[in-house]
Protein backbone atom coordinates (compact mmCIF):
# COMPACT_ATOMS: atom_id res chain seq x y z
CA UNK A 1 0.00 0.00 0.00
CA UNK A 2 0.91 2.95 -0.66
CA UNK A 3 -0.48 6.31 0.17
CA UNK A 4 1.24 9.82 -1.00
CA UNK A 5 0.15 13.64 -1.06
CA UNK A 6 1.77 15.07 -3.83
CA UNK A 7 3.81 19.19 -4.12
CA UNK A 8 4.43 18.54 -7.42
CA UNK A 9 2.70 16.89 -11.07
CA UNK A 10 3.40 13.37 -11.75
CA UNK A 11 2.17 11.22 -14.29
CA UNK A 12 -0.48 8.98 -12.85
CA UNK A 13 0.62 5.91 -15.92
CA UNK A 14 4.34 5.93 -14.88
CA UNK A 15 3.13 5.63 -11.22
CA UNK A 16 0.66 2.54 -11.99
CA UNK A 17 3.68 0.71 -13.70
CA UNK A 18 6.41 1.69 -10.93
CA UNK A 19 4.69 0.56 -8.20
CA UNK A 20 2.82 -2.40 -9.57
CA UNK A 21 6.20 -3.67 -10.56
CA UNK A 22 7.79 -3.04 -6.87
CA UNK A 23 5.26 -3.56 -5.01
CA UNK A 24 6.36 -6.78 -2.75
CA UNK A 25 1.81 -7.43 -2.17
CA UNK A 26 1.62 -7.85 -5.93
CA UNK A 27 3.35 -11.37 -6.87
CA UNK A 28 3.56 -11.40 -10.75
CA UNK A 29 0.42 -14.04 -11.58
CA UNK A 30 -1.13 -13.04 -8.29
CA UNK A 31 -3.30 -10.81 -9.33
CA UNK A 32 -6.15 -10.46 -12.18
CA UNK A 33 -7.32 -7.53 -12.08
CA UNK A 34 -6.62 -3.63 -11.30
CA UNK A 35 -9.03 -0.79 -11.51
CA UNK A 36 -7.95 2.67 -11.29
CA UNK A 37 -9.13 6.46 -11.46
CA UNK A 38 -7.71 9.72 -12.32
CA UNK A 39 -8.82 12.29 -11.68
CA UNK A 40 -7.36 15.66 -13.49
CA UNK A 41 -7.80 19.51 -13.71
CA UNK A 42 -10.95 20.67 -16.16
CA UNK A 43 -10.40 24.08 -17.53
CA UNK A 44 -14.16 25.28 -16.68
CA UNK A 45 -16.73 24.46 -13.54
CA UNK A 46 -19.51 25.70 -13.12
CA UNK A 47 -19.58 27.98 -16.86
CA UNK A 48 -16.55 29.69 -16.02
CA UNK A 49 -13.05 29.16 -17.31
CA UNK A 50 -10.48 28.18 -14.42
CA UNK A 51 -6.93 29.67 -15.22
CA UNK A 52 -5.54 27.65 -12.48
CA UNK A 53 -6.35 26.02 -9.06
CA UNK A 54 -4.95 26.04 -5.45
CA UNK A 55 -5.24 22.43 -3.49
CA UNK A 56 -4.76 22.76 0.53
CA UNK A 57 -4.85 20.20 2.53
CA UNK A 58 -4.55 19.56 6.40
CA UNK A 59 -1.57 17.75 6.79
CA UNK A 60 -1.39 14.98 9.09
CA UNK A 61 -5.16 15.12 9.17
CA UNK A 62 -5.30 14.13 5.39
CA UNK A 63 -2.40 11.36 5.06
CA UNK A 64 -4.76 9.71 7.96
CA UNK A 65 -7.78 9.54 6.64
CA UNK A 66 -6.26 8.33 3.11
CA UNK A 67 -4.58 5.47 4.91
CA UNK A 68 -7.68 4.64 6.91
CA UNK A 69 -10.01 4.32 3.42
CA UNK A 70 -6.90 2.79 1.93
CA UNK A 71 -7.17 0.14 5.06
CA UNK A 72 -10.91 -0.06 5.15
CA UNK A 73 -11.47 -1.08 1.54
CA UNK A 74 -8.49 -3.84 1.72
CA UNK A 75 -10.27 -5.55 4.37
CA UNK A 76 -13.66 -5.01 3.20
CA UNK A 77 -12.76 -6.09 -0.39
CA UNK A 78 -10.09 -8.25 -0.19
CA UNK A 79 -7.61 -6.67 -1.86
CA UNK A 80 -4.07 -7.07 -2.52
CA UNK A 81 -2.64 -3.72 -2.57
CA UNK A 82 -4.02 -0.32 -2.99
CA UNK A 83 -2.06 3.13 -4.56
CA UNK A 84 -3.21 6.24 -3.52
CA UNK A 85 -1.61 9.69 -4.70
CA UNK A 86 -3.10 13.13 -4.58
CA UNK A 87 -2.04 16.79 -6.09
CA UNK A 88 -1.51 20.02 -3.69
CA UNK A 89 -0.31 23.25 -4.12
CA UNK A 90 -1.05 25.17 -7.44
CA UNK A 91 -2.19 22.88 -10.37
CA UNK A 92 -2.62 23.93 -13.54
CA UNK A 93 -5.72 22.28 -16.29
CA UNK A 94 -4.93 18.39 -17.53
CA UNK A 95 -3.68 18.14 -14.50
CA UNK A 96 -3.53 15.03 -12.71
CA UNK A 97 -5.27 15.51 -9.13
CA UNK A 98 -6.16 12.25 -7.52
CA UNK A 99 -4.85 8.74 -8.81
CA UNK A 100 -6.65 5.65 -6.61
CA UNK A 101 -6.04 2.30 -7.80
CA UNK A 102 -6.98 -1.32 -6.29
CA UNK A 103 -5.63 -4.84 -7.00
CA UNK A 104 -7.74 -8.20 -6.62
CA UNK A 105 -7.86 -11.46 -7.95
CA UNK A 106 -10.99 -11.15 -9.37
CA UNK A 107 -12.87 -7.94 -11.23
CA UNK A 108 -15.63 -7.58 -8.68
CA UNK A 109 -13.05 -6.62 -5.51
CA UNK A 110 -11.63 -3.98 -7.65
CA UNK A 111 -14.14 -2.06 -9.25
CA UNK A 112 -16.30 -1.86 -6.08
CA UNK A 113 -13.06 -0.40 -3.84
CA UNK A 114 -11.98 1.78 -6.36
CA UNK A 115 -14.66 3.35 -6.44
CA UNK A 116 -15.65 3.19 -2.75
CA UNK A 117 -12.29 4.51 -2.26
CA UNK A 118 -12.88 7.53 -4.44
CA UNK A 119 -16.28 8.22 -2.59
CA UNK A 120 -14.48 8.18 0.59
CA UNK A 121 -11.78 10.66 -0.42
CA UNK A 122 -14.06 12.87 -2.41
CA UNK A 123 -16.55 12.89 1.08
CA UNK A 124 -14.60 12.78 3.58
CA UNK A 125 -10.57 13.78 3.16
CA UNK A 126 -9.59 17.49 3.97
CA UNK A 127 -8.36 19.52 0.35
CA UNK A 128 -10.19 22.16 -0.46
CA UNK A 129 -9.97 23.76 -3.91
CA UNK A 130 -9.90 27.43 -4.68
CA UNK A 131 -9.81 28.48 -8.37
CA UNK A 132 -8.08 31.22 -10.18
CA UNK A 133 -10.81 32.99 -12.49
CA UNK A 134 -10.04 35.88 -15.17
CA UNK A 135 -11.81 37.91 -12.77
CA UNK A 136 -10.72 37.13 -9.42
CA UNK A 137 -10.49 33.67 -7.34
CA UNK A 138 -13.13 31.29 -5.53
CA UNK A 139 -13.04 28.49 -2.73
CA UNK A 140 -15.32 25.24 -4.62
CA UNK A 141 -18.11 25.39 -2.77
CA UNK A 142 -19.20 21.38 -2.93
CA UNK A 143 -17.97 18.41 -4.90
CA UNK A 144 -19.91 17.21 -7.94
CA UNK A 145 -22.27 13.84 -7.00
CA UNK A 146 -20.34 10.67 -7.62
CA UNK B 1 -4.78 24.03 30.53
CA UNK B 2 -4.42 25.02 26.31
CA UNK B 3 -5.63 24.16 23.19
CA UNK B 4 -4.37 25.00 19.85
CA UNK B 5 -7.22 25.96 17.34
CA UNK B 6 -6.88 25.72 13.33
CA UNK B 7 -9.05 27.35 10.24
CA UNK B 8 -8.58 26.26 7.08
CA UNK B 9 -9.52 27.09 3.63
CA UNK B 10 -12.33 29.95 2.79
CA UNK B 11 -12.85 29.93 7.12
CA UNK B 12 -9.26 30.91 6.92
CA UNK B 13 -10.19 33.62 4.52
CA UNK B 14 -13.26 34.51 6.69
CA UNK B 15 -12.13 34.68 10.20
CA UNK B 16 -8.69 36.55 8.58
CA UNK B 17 -6.50 33.95 10.88
CA UNK B 18 -5.09 30.20 10.38
CA UNK B 19 -5.63 30.17 14.07
CA UNK B 20 -4.45 30.65 17.61
CA UNK B 21 -3.51 28.96 20.87
CA UNK B 22 -6.66 29.43 23.44
CA UNK B 23 -6.62 29.43 27.13
CA UNK B 24 -9.13 27.41 28.82
CA UNK B 25 -10.14 27.52 32.48
CA UNK B 26 -12.12 24.58 32.14
CA UNK B 27 -12.71 21.26 29.80
CA UNK B 28 -14.81 23.27 26.61
CA UNK B 29 -17.18 21.37 24.17
CA UNK B 30 -16.30 22.24 20.38
CA UNK B 31 -18.84 24.68 20.07
CA UNK B 32 -17.88 26.54 23.20
CA UNK B 33 -14.22 27.06 21.86
CA UNK B 34 -15.78 28.06 18.13
CA UNK B 35 -17.37 30.69 20.66
CA UNK B 36 -14.75 32.01 22.42
CA UNK B 37 -12.55 32.35 19.06
CA UNK B 38 -14.83 34.39 16.92
CA UNK B 39 -17.37 36.29 16.74
CA UNK B 40 -19.05 34.65 13.66
CA UNK B 41 -22.06 32.64 14.04
CA UNK B 42 -20.93 29.25 12.35
CA UNK B 43 -21.30 29.11 9.00
CA UNK B 44 -23.62 26.30 7.58
CA UNK B 45 -21.86 22.66 6.78
CA UNK B 46 -18.83 24.10 8.72
CA UNK B 47 -17.24 20.87 9.82
CA UNK B 48 -15.18 20.10 13.14
CA UNK B 49 -11.85 17.85 13.55
CA UNK B 50 -10.54 17.28 17.26
CA UNK B 51 -7.30 15.82 17.05
CA UNK B 52 -7.54 15.27 13.43
CA UNK B 53 -10.40 13.30 13.51
CA UNK B 54 -14.29 14.30 12.63
CA UNK B 55 -16.42 15.17 15.93
CA UNK B 56 -19.48 16.67 16.51
CA UNK B 57 -20.35 20.15 17.77
CA UNK B 58 -20.76 18.66 21.72
CA UNK B 59 -17.32 17.14 21.67
CA UNK B 60 -15.08 17.91 24.84
CA UNK B 61 -12.04 19.09 24.27
CA UNK B 62 -9.16 18.52 26.57
CA UNK B 63 -6.03 20.22 27.45
CA UNK B 64 -3.38 20.04 24.60
CA UNK B 65 -6.06 19.27 21.86
CA UNK B 66 -5.79 20.50 18.43
CA UNK B 67 -9.34 21.75 17.50
CA UNK B 68 -10.04 22.70 13.57
CA UNK B 69 -12.51 24.20 11.62
CA UNK B 70 -13.35 23.99 8.31
CA UNK B 71 -15.92 23.97 5.07
CA UNK B 72 -17.13 20.87 3.23
CA UNK B 73 -13.98 18.79 1.52
CA UNK B 74 -13.81 19.45 -2.02
CA UNK B 75 -10.79 16.98 -2.78
CA UNK B 76 -10.20 14.44 -5.43
CA UNK C 1 -12.30 5.69 -29.60
CA UNK C 2 -10.13 3.02 -30.29
CA UNK C 3 -10.64 -0.64 -29.98
CA UNK C 4 -8.00 -3.34 -30.76
CA UNK C 5 -7.39 -7.11 -30.76
CA UNK C 6 -3.66 -7.35 -29.92
CA UNK C 7 -1.47 -11.05 -30.90
CA UNK C 8 1.69 -9.47 -29.05
CA UNK C 9 2.32 -8.29 -25.46
CA UNK C 10 1.24 -4.69 -24.61
CA UNK C 11 1.65 -2.59 -21.48
CA UNK C 12 -1.55 -1.09 -20.80
CA UNK C 13 -0.45 1.94 -18.99
CA UNK C 14 2.16 2.89 -21.92
CA UNK C 15 -1.00 2.41 -24.21
CA UNK C 16 -3.41 4.76 -21.90
CA UNK C 17 -0.81 7.74 -21.44
CA UNK C 18 -0.03 7.23 -25.73
CA UNK C 19 -3.68 7.34 -26.43
CA UNK C 20 -4.80 9.94 -23.60
CA UNK C 21 -2.04 12.33 -25.04
CA UNK C 22 -2.77 11.58 -28.75
CA UNK C 23 -6.62 11.57 -28.73
CA UNK C 24 -8.47 14.58 -30.34
CA UNK C 25 -11.18 13.47 -28.70
CA UNK C 26 -9.53 14.53 -25.50
CA UNK C 27 -8.42 18.01 -25.67
CA UNK C 28 -6.18 18.55 -22.67
CA UNK C 29 -8.61 20.87 -19.80
CA UNK C 30 -11.87 18.69 -21.32
CA UNK C 31 -11.93 15.85 -19.32
CA UNK C 32 -11.58 15.61 -15.61
CA UNK C 33 -12.34 11.47 -15.10
CA UNK C 34 -10.63 8.50 -16.68
CA UNK C 35 -11.37 4.80 -15.14
CA UNK C 36 -9.50 1.94 -16.63
CA UNK C 37 -9.47 -1.39 -15.62
CA UNK C 38 -6.92 -3.84 -16.55
CA UNK C 39 -7.77 -7.78 -16.55
CA UNK C 40 -3.90 -9.93 -16.32
CA UNK C 41 -3.74 -13.10 -16.36
CA UNK C 42 -3.39 -15.36 -12.89
CA UNK C 43 -1.01 -18.44 -12.19
CA UNK C 44 -4.10 -20.20 -10.76
CA UNK C 45 -7.43 -21.26 -11.77
CA UNK C 46 -9.79 -23.14 -9.91
CA UNK C 47 -6.91 -24.42 -7.30
CA UNK C 48 -4.78 -25.60 -10.26
CA UNK C 49 -1.66 -24.04 -11.30
CA UNK C 50 -2.03 -22.44 -15.03
CA UNK C 51 1.33 -22.18 -17.13
CA UNK C 52 -0.08 -20.78 -19.89
CA UNK C 53 -3.54 -19.92 -21.54
CA UNK C 54 -4.55 -19.73 -25.19
CA UNK C 55 -6.92 -17.12 -26.11
CA UNK C 56 -9.20 -17.81 -29.20
CA UNK C 57 -11.33 -15.13 -31.23
CA UNK C 58 -14.20 -14.95 -33.64
CA UNK C 59 -11.77 -12.65 -35.97
CA UNK C 60 -14.52 -10.12 -36.90
CA UNK C 61 -17.67 -11.20 -35.15
CA UNK C 62 -15.39 -9.72 -31.87
CA UNK C 63 -14.18 -6.77 -33.31
CA UNK C 64 -17.55 -5.51 -33.99
CA UNK C 65 -19.00 -6.40 -30.30
CA UNK C 66 -16.43 -4.34 -29.45
CA UNK C 67 -16.84 -1.40 -31.07
CA UNK C 68 -20.47 -1.80 -30.42
CA UNK C 69 -20.17 -2.22 -26.89
CA UNK C 70 -17.62 1.04 -26.90
CA UNK C 71 -20.68 3.13 -28.72
CA UNK C 72 -23.84 1.67 -26.44
CA UNK C 73 -21.36 3.19 -23.33
CA UNK C 74 -20.36 6.81 -25.16
CA UNK C 75 -24.38 7.25 -25.74
CA UNK C 76 -25.14 5.71 -22.94
CA UNK C 77 -22.53 7.29 -20.18
CA UNK C 78 -21.79 10.63 -22.44
CA UNK C 79 -18.38 9.63 -22.55
CA UNK C 80 -15.48 11.77 -24.01
CA UNK C 81 -13.70 8.70 -25.09
CA UNK C 82 -13.01 5.15 -24.53
CA UNK C 83 -9.92 2.75 -25.17
CA UNK C 84 -10.47 -1.25 -25.33
CA UNK C 85 -7.33 -3.15 -26.22
CA UNK C 86 -7.90 -6.92 -25.75
CA UNK C 87 -4.61 -9.58 -25.92
CA UNK C 88 -5.14 -12.67 -27.54
CA UNK C 89 -3.17 -16.06 -29.06
CA UNK C 90 -0.83 -17.36 -26.40
CA UNK C 91 -0.56 -15.56 -23.07
CA UNK C 92 1.37 -16.23 -19.71
CA UNK C 93 1.27 -15.66 -16.05
CA UNK C 94 1.27 -11.45 -15.57
CA UNK C 95 0.22 -10.83 -18.93
CA UNK C 96 -2.31 -8.06 -19.57
CA UNK C 97 -5.34 -9.50 -21.10
CA UNK C 98 -7.72 -6.71 -21.33
CA UNK C 99 -7.62 -3.11 -20.79
CA UNK C 100 -11.11 -0.63 -20.78
CA UNK C 101 -11.05 2.81 -20.52
CA UNK C 102 -13.48 5.51 -19.99
CA UNK C 103 -13.27 9.45 -19.97
CA UNK C 104 -15.48 11.77 -19.00
CA UNK C 105 -15.89 14.91 -17.54
CA UNK C 106 -17.16 13.85 -14.02
CA UNK C 107 -16.41 10.93 -12.27
CA UNK C 108 -19.89 9.03 -12.26
CA UNK C 109 -19.92 8.61 -15.89
CA UNK C 110 -16.09 7.27 -16.26
CA UNK C 111 -16.87 4.52 -13.26
CA UNK C 112 -19.86 3.36 -14.72
CA UNK C 113 -19.45 2.82 -18.32
CA UNK C 114 -15.84 1.34 -17.78
CA UNK C 115 -17.35 -1.21 -15.53
CA UNK C 116 -20.48 -1.67 -17.87
CA UNK C 117 -18.33 -2.25 -20.52
CA UNK C 118 -16.05 -5.06 -18.78
CA UNK C 119 -19.36 -6.90 -17.98
CA UNK C 120 -20.66 -6.38 -21.40
CA UNK C 121 -17.34 -7.80 -22.90
CA UNK C 122 -17.03 -10.44 -20.71
CA UNK C 123 -20.86 -11.50 -21.36
CA UNK C 124 -20.96 -11.23 -25.08
CA UNK C 125 -17.70 -10.43 -26.78
CA UNK C 126 -16.31 -14.16 -28.13
CA UNK C 127 -13.04 -14.88 -26.50
CA UNK C 128 -12.82 -18.18 -25.54
CA UNK C 129 -9.51 -19.78 -22.88
CA UNK C 130 -7.76 -22.37 -23.07
CA UNK C 131 -5.65 -22.97 -19.86
CA UNK C 132 -2.22 -25.19 -19.72
CA UNK C 133 -1.87 -26.73 -16.97
CA UNK C 134 0.60 -29.31 -15.74
CA UNK C 135 -0.70 -32.30 -16.46
CA UNK C 136 -2.85 -31.55 -19.83
CA UNK C 137 -5.20 -28.23 -21.36
CA UNK C 138 -8.38 -27.00 -20.92
CA UNK C 139 -11.33 -25.13 -21.47
CA UNK C 140 -12.58 -22.26 -19.54
CA UNK C 141 -16.22 -23.46 -18.62
CA UNK C 142 -17.32 -19.77 -17.71
CA UNK C 143 -16.55 -16.21 -16.15
CA UNK C 144 -16.10 -15.42 -12.77
CA UNK C 145 -19.12 -13.79 -11.90
CA UNK C 146 -18.77 -9.56 -11.94
CA UNK D 1 -28.18 -22.46 -52.34
CA UNK D 2 -25.14 -22.76 -49.88
CA UNK D 3 -24.02 -21.45 -46.28
CA UNK D 4 -20.76 -21.40 -44.36
CA UNK D 5 -21.02 -23.13 -40.80
CA UNK D 6 -18.32 -22.40 -38.28
CA UNK D 7 -17.34 -23.63 -34.73
CA UNK D 8 -14.98 -22.41 -32.25
CA UNK D 9 -13.31 -23.59 -28.95
CA UNK D 10 -14.34 -26.39 -27.18
CA UNK D 11 -16.87 -27.11 -30.05
CA UNK D 12 -14.08 -27.07 -32.15
CA UNK D 13 -12.33 -29.63 -30.47
CA UNK D 14 -15.24 -31.98 -29.92
CA UNK D 15 -16.84 -31.62 -33.52
CA UNK D 16 -13.20 -32.15 -34.75
CA UNK D 17 -13.10 -29.66 -37.62
CA UNK D 18 -13.72 -25.67 -37.21
CA UNK D 19 -16.66 -25.85 -40.06
CA UNK D 20 -17.30 -26.63 -43.52
CA UNK D 21 -19.70 -25.32 -46.24
CA UNK D 22 -23.37 -26.60 -46.37
CA UNK D 23 -25.53 -26.83 -49.44
CA UNK D 24 -29.09 -26.26 -48.30
CA UNK D 25 -31.99 -27.23 -51.20
CA UNK D 26 -34.28 -24.64 -48.91
CA UNK D 27 -34.11 -21.90 -46.02
CA UNK D 28 -33.60 -23.91 -42.81
CA UNK D 29 -33.65 -22.78 -39.03
CA UNK D 30 -30.35 -22.81 -37.19
CA UNK D 31 -31.23 -25.70 -35.42
CA UNK D 32 -31.72 -27.23 -38.69
CA UNK D 33 -28.36 -26.45 -39.64
CA UNK D 34 -26.89 -27.44 -36.21
CA UNK D 35 -28.70 -31.11 -37.16
CA UNK D 36 -27.55 -31.10 -40.67
CA UNK D 37 -23.87 -30.41 -40.17
CA UNK D 38 -23.37 -32.77 -36.59
CA UNK D 39 -24.68 -35.90 -35.56
CA UNK D 40 -24.32 -34.70 -31.30
CA UNK D 41 -27.26 -33.37 -29.53
CA UNK D 42 -26.53 -29.74 -29.00
CA UNK D 43 -24.68 -28.95 -25.79
CA UNK D 44 -25.62 -26.87 -23.13
CA UNK D 45 -25.24 -23.33 -23.38
CA UNK D 46 -24.25 -23.23 -26.70
CA UNK D 47 -24.19 -20.25 -28.64
CA UNK D 48 -24.82 -19.44 -32.04
CA UNK D 49 -23.99 -16.41 -34.62
CA UNK D 50 -25.47 -15.40 -37.95
CA UNK D 51 -23.07 -13.03 -39.63
CA UNK D 52 -21.31 -12.71 -36.60
CA UNK D 53 -24.28 -11.55 -34.76
CA UNK D 54 -26.27 -13.88 -31.88
CA UNK D 55 -29.29 -15.45 -32.89
CA UNK D 56 -31.94 -17.42 -31.43
CA UNK D 57 -32.42 -21.73 -32.73
CA UNK D 58 -35.81 -20.97 -34.40
CA UNK D 59 -33.75 -18.17 -36.63
CA UNK D 60 -33.34 -18.85 -40.24
CA UNK D 61 -30.61 -19.22 -42.55
CA UNK D 62 -30.35 -17.99 -46.10
CA UNK D 63 -28.04 -18.36 -49.18
CA UNK D 64 -24.42 -16.86 -48.08
CA UNK D 65 -25.19 -16.46 -44.32
CA UNK D 66 -21.83 -17.61 -41.81
CA UNK D 67 -23.64 -19.47 -38.97
CA UNK D 68 -21.16 -19.85 -36.09
CA UNK D 69 -21.72 -22.31 -32.98
CA UNK D 70 -19.85 -21.62 -29.88
CA UNK D 71 -19.91 -22.53 -26.03
CA UNK D 72 -20.20 -19.70 -23.59
CA UNK D 73 -17.14 -16.82 -24.12
CA UNK D 74 -14.71 -16.21 -21.42
CA UNK D 75 -12.84 -13.49 -22.60
CA UNK D 76 -11.79 -10.33 -20.72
Amino acid sequence: MKIEIRPDPYDPWEELAAYQSASEALRPGSYGACASFVGSMRDVNEGDAVRSMFLEHYAGMTESQLEELACEAIAEHGLLDVLILHRVGEIHPDDPIVLVAAWSAHRKAAFDACRAMMEMLKSRATFWKKEELADGSRWVAQNTPG
Amino acid sequence: MQIQVRFFASLREQVGSDGRALEMAAPLTVSEVWNAVTDMAPPANLLCARNREYVGWDETVADGDEVAFFPPVTGG
